[in-house]
């Protein structure tokens, strides 16, 4: 990648801006398809909790309109198997690796952390996820509490050193506000954002599709979205904010850094297309040289600066 | 097919295609053959390819599909039109614009003995197709279909011309024997035969009840929503004997008692 | 259509439960495609305010993956105009009407209603919009704030007598809450819900497609998140839900109705298929048929019933 | 083109259909013929029709698009690759589904002088192209297109085959004069002209700049971005003279003076 994509979001230094979303893309680098490491910046873990847990039962995955809606339930070995044997394949793609935790307790999240401390050398910057809609307790409820994220991100960043980001939950009341909590707790970055909550009905069964009823959206349904909550957070904080949601083609990424967002995460569209990351970074340098900017951090929010008039122009 | 390059080792690809032929067999098949740009994948039977279009987002995910058989850079496969992707994919004419990931999943692997017995419900044929055409020559394959009845001529009549002496079940009665696929392997299995299935959950689990002791080797190729195919998503997690299993990265291909054997639920 | 689709729902008595959305349709039925009154139960009128608007200016409609941003401004030419040119066409249509109104103060909302209070015979129901985002004063606040909701409510329940639904809007914080709050106020239907807050970036000009920067997200995108709000708002109150957003083929509606929608809005699937309201009333049919059942009364809520046991069935 | 049945009268309604043929026209623009089922759609010059890929929810809305011509069944349309929508429809083998809705809008009058000049913008000369069959005989057509330049030489060929006299301009000097086409009809138009364009909007504002008093009626077809095409969205309303218009119902041919005319911001 050209030198004009590195930049450094968080804590985290970057050969490029597109980092790979937690829960989609296997652990183990070596089942990844041909291509898709080139472009990526950065690899975040499946959300990890302290225990093993086998995540939800019945269906998982349905489709819809553009989109998919997962009830994976945090399927995960827990720390010490994650440590063992998948933080050393992800550390073995030569590509940084963020650590995504998700958490019932307090408690448990300081477990976590302290059990990560030794391999600090491996983390580049831990994930806080306060935002899985598929957990009956915990998950979600950090995120929909103003102070419980507070005293959530204040207890990390007094035991995990490294950077720290935080991924914001849309069903925030206020995402504005929920991301000012996050960077006075300390948090270096906010992730904004995980999925939307929805639910689809098997008709024929006349049920919910899914055992939990709920279940999170992504993919490209909930780009505008996605942006909304970006260009929201980024007027809301300083620390740097990283665009998640429906990004599905290259010009998508591009909209959430005009939007404000300093990197990008894309998770649901890499079922689809393992070669969007480096497809993003071609577009970005693109934008780049025609526009004569040295560097992919000249382009983040650019879209906030314009003024007034407008029109439509067609053709 | 073509078992060199140890196609299984790799990771799938994402690639364009194109169909080249679209075929109906009957209201409810379609035999499509997709012409792929660039080189020829190579996969083994019980791989499978995740099939879109190209350039819509909706429906968004590549439906699973079983290969069937590849001639050159084209690859074929067969399918129930069953829900809307498949609907769509069975109203799109030659020409039109696809991506494909694969070949996903670990495929069949060679048979242990000399009596292969291939057990499918309808579609489950899918993925036998290319057996014959992988297997050495000291294996004698029986074939053994099940089909609801009326309407499925085509396909039955299709699928005979690549198994001789298929054994062929209707619920219906009306073509061939009376009776599910599973009863009928009653009559030809026994300790020295590896049996293979491939259909609904139902006729697995059947299957598993009347041959888990009596034949040598009882493998079932399953099937999961996917999103990823590749182990990512873990959106096709089963669970089973041996904790939990990813059916895209793990499978499809399981032996019948890791997956039903236990007390475990799947 | 059939008797088994007729039914009542919040104070008004319907041929079929399938009513056109608010604003996406012509105010002047002789502009209908041929074959789109069909199966067509009420028709909602274009959001109406006390005073003419022109509505927003610059770009009005983008289109997103199976969805459409809309920043129209409510549009429209007043209540005294609509009461003298539009009402008696849409009340020439043969289908009752049901008007959508729109407000900055409660003084405003009063003098609408009073208006409309002579044309009683004309209007089924109000629908009061308190979820417009299109507007930069008024409109949505109302739907945001429990208080300033209810007060809403219950002032416009003291001067309209006849049957009042509130259109809730999905970024009120709870949609339970709210629709409780409507309930209390006195509202004898909701409507869940309005667009949800979106926006899109035009990369060339690198700045927001529209000029208000946020606009409202409609279509298929956010079925999901629409049937979650349903579902939601169903368990919160005992006055009926009618389920609007993203319905974009009959099994859509069925989907809502089984999650406990007495009735639905389609509004841009309209945009594409001018036959869906007919379809959707045959799929309902065929539904009522193949169970027996002898009314679309019947089918509310089925999905609300099912007990644990799951498991995935394919083929 | 037919002009019975008053087509303007009615609403549009939403049709079926399928590509027929596609053909590019250089790189840039595709003249495709869609056969509807059913019967054939009656429509006059500049009325047009909302198209999109039938099955798909993603591209959603359908893209306006003049009709060209129509025969038989067929309708004919010319567009140019713009944006994502156009560019999949170009890519659609034939036999694909579309759906289409139309017609729609009030489409061009009868001309009311015998020297009628039609001024396009490259894809402007869409709903020009039915004028002469739909024109009585009096009136004389001078056509005046402007193209970018190089690359445009097929899509020029073509229109130059649908109008003895085309004039052709492009911005480069490769095909034609090289000027635009306003400053070229100032060679030509006079005070019993009436004058039409179609094209980018500076192109009609700058159209009227020059003729809005030297010749007898100037009108101008409109495109604004449109999702119901029946009058019911309010997406494509335009300030005018005489208050808010709606492109898709109300135009898309409007006189040139309400539009432009005032101070009124479009
Ligand atoms: C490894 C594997 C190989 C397969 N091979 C074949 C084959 O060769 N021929 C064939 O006809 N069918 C095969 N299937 C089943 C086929 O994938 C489904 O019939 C198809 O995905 C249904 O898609 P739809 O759009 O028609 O249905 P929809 O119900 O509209 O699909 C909605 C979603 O559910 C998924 N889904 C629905 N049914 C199934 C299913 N039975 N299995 C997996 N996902 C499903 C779809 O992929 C999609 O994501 C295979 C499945 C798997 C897992
Ligand atoms: C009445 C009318 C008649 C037209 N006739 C023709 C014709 O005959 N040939 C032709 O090449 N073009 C014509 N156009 C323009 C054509 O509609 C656009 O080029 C086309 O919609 C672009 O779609 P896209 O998917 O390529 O672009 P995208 O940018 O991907 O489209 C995004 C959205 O914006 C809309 N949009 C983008 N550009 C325009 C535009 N210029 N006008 C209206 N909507 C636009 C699209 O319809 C879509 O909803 C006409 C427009 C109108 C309003
Ligand atoms: C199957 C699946 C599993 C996911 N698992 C996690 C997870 O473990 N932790 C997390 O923070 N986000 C998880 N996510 C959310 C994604 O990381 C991402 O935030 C979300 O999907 C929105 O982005 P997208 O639209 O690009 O997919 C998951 C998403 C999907 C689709
Ligand atoms: C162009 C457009 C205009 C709308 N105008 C109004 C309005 O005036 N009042 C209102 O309550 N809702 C309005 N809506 C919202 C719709 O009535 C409907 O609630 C929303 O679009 C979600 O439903 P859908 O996904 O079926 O379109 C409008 C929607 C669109 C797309
Ligand atoms: S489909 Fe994603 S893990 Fe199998
Ligand atoms: S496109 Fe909807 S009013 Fe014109």
């Amino acid at each position: 990648m050209k030198s004009s994509l590195r930049t450094e979001v968080g804590g985290v230094s970057l050969e490029t801006p597109v980092i790979v979303a937690s829960g989609v893309w296997p652990m183990d680098p070596r089942l990844w398809p041909a291509g898709s490491i080139e472009g990526v910046g950065a690899v975040c873990s499946k959300g990890m909790t302290l225990e093993p847990r086998e995540g939800n039962r019945g269906l998982r995955i349905v489709e819809t309109y553009s989109g998919v809606l997962n009830s994976i339930g945090l399927q995960n070995p827990g720390v010490e198997h994650f440590i063992a044997e998948e933080l050393p394949l992800l550390d073995n793609s030569g590509r940084p690796v963020i650590v995504n935790v998700a958490f019932e307790t307090l408690e448990d999240l300081g477990k976590m952390l302290e059990r990560l401390k030794s391999f600090r050398s491996m983390v580049v910057a831990v994930e806080m996820n306060v935002s899985c809609p598929n957990v009956s307790r915990g998950g979600m409820s950090w995120g929909v509490h103003l102070e419980s994220l507070g005293s959530a991100v204040s207890m990390a960043r007094e035991v995990w050193e490294g950077p720290l980001w935080v991924k914001l939950s849309p069903q925030a009341p206020s995402i504005g506000e929920f991301a000012r909590a996050s960077q006075e707790g300390g948090a270096q970055a906010v992730v904004v954002g995980n999925t939307w909550l929805g639910m689809a009905i098997d008709n024929d069964l006349e049920r919910p599709f899914f055992e939990n009823v709920f279940a999170g959206l992504s993919g490209p349904a909930i780009l505008p979205l996605a942006l909304r909550a970006v260009w929201e957070a980024a007027g809301a904080v300083d620390i740097p904010v990283i665009g998640c949601g429906g990004i599905a083609r290259p010009g998508d990424a591009l909209s959430m850094i005009l939007a404000g967002a300093s990197a990008v995460e894309v998770g649901t569209a890499l079922f689809i297309d393992s070669g969007l990351p480096a497809s993003i970074c071609r577009e970005l340098e693109a934008n780049l040289t025609k526009k004569g900017l040295a560097s992919v951090r000249e382009l983040v929010g650019r879209a906030r600066n314009y003024q007034g008039e407008i029109g439509e122009r067609l053709r | 097919m073509d078992r060199s390059g140890d196609p299984m080792k790799g990771p799938p690809a994402d690639r364009r295609g194109s169909i080249s032929f679209s075929r109906p067999l009957g209201d409810h098949c379609v035999h499509m053959g997709i012409e792929l740009e660039g080189l020829s994948s190579k996969a083994i039977p019980g791989q499978f390819f995740l099939i879109r279009e190209r350039g819509v987002l909706d429906p968004l995910l590549g439906r699973p599909l079983a290969l069937v058989a590849s001639e050159g850079n084209v690859l074929e496969f067969l399918f129930r039109v069953s829900g809307r992707g498949t609907a769509r994919l069975a109203t799109l004419p030659p020409g039109a614009a696809l991506e494909l990931r694969g070949p996903c999943g670990n495929g069949f692997p060679e048979p242990v003995r000399n009596e292969l017995v291939l057990v499918a419900g309808t579609l489950g044929i899918a993925p036998f197709i290319g057996i014959p055409s992988f297997c050495s020559e000291r294996v004698r394959i029986t074939a053994v279909l099940g089909v609801p009845g009326k309407g499925w001529e085509p396909f039955v009549e299709w699928c005979s011309e690549r198994f001789t002496g298929i054994r062929i079940n209707s619920d219906d009665g009306s073509i061939g024997r009376h009776g599910d696929p599973v009863e009928d392997t009653l009559l030809i299995v026994g300790q020295r035969h590896e049996v293979w299935g491939c259909g609904p959950e139902a006729m697995l689990r059947g299957l598993g009840r009347v041959h888990e002791k009596g034949c040598d080797r009882l493998l079932v190729s399953l099937e999961k929503r996917m999103a990823c195919g590749t182990g990512g998503c873990l959106g096709c997690s089963i669970r089973t004997g041996s904790g939990s299993k990813r059916v895209c990265v793990d499978g499809p291909v399981f032996e019948w008692r890791q997956v039903f054997g236990g007390s475990h639920e799947i």
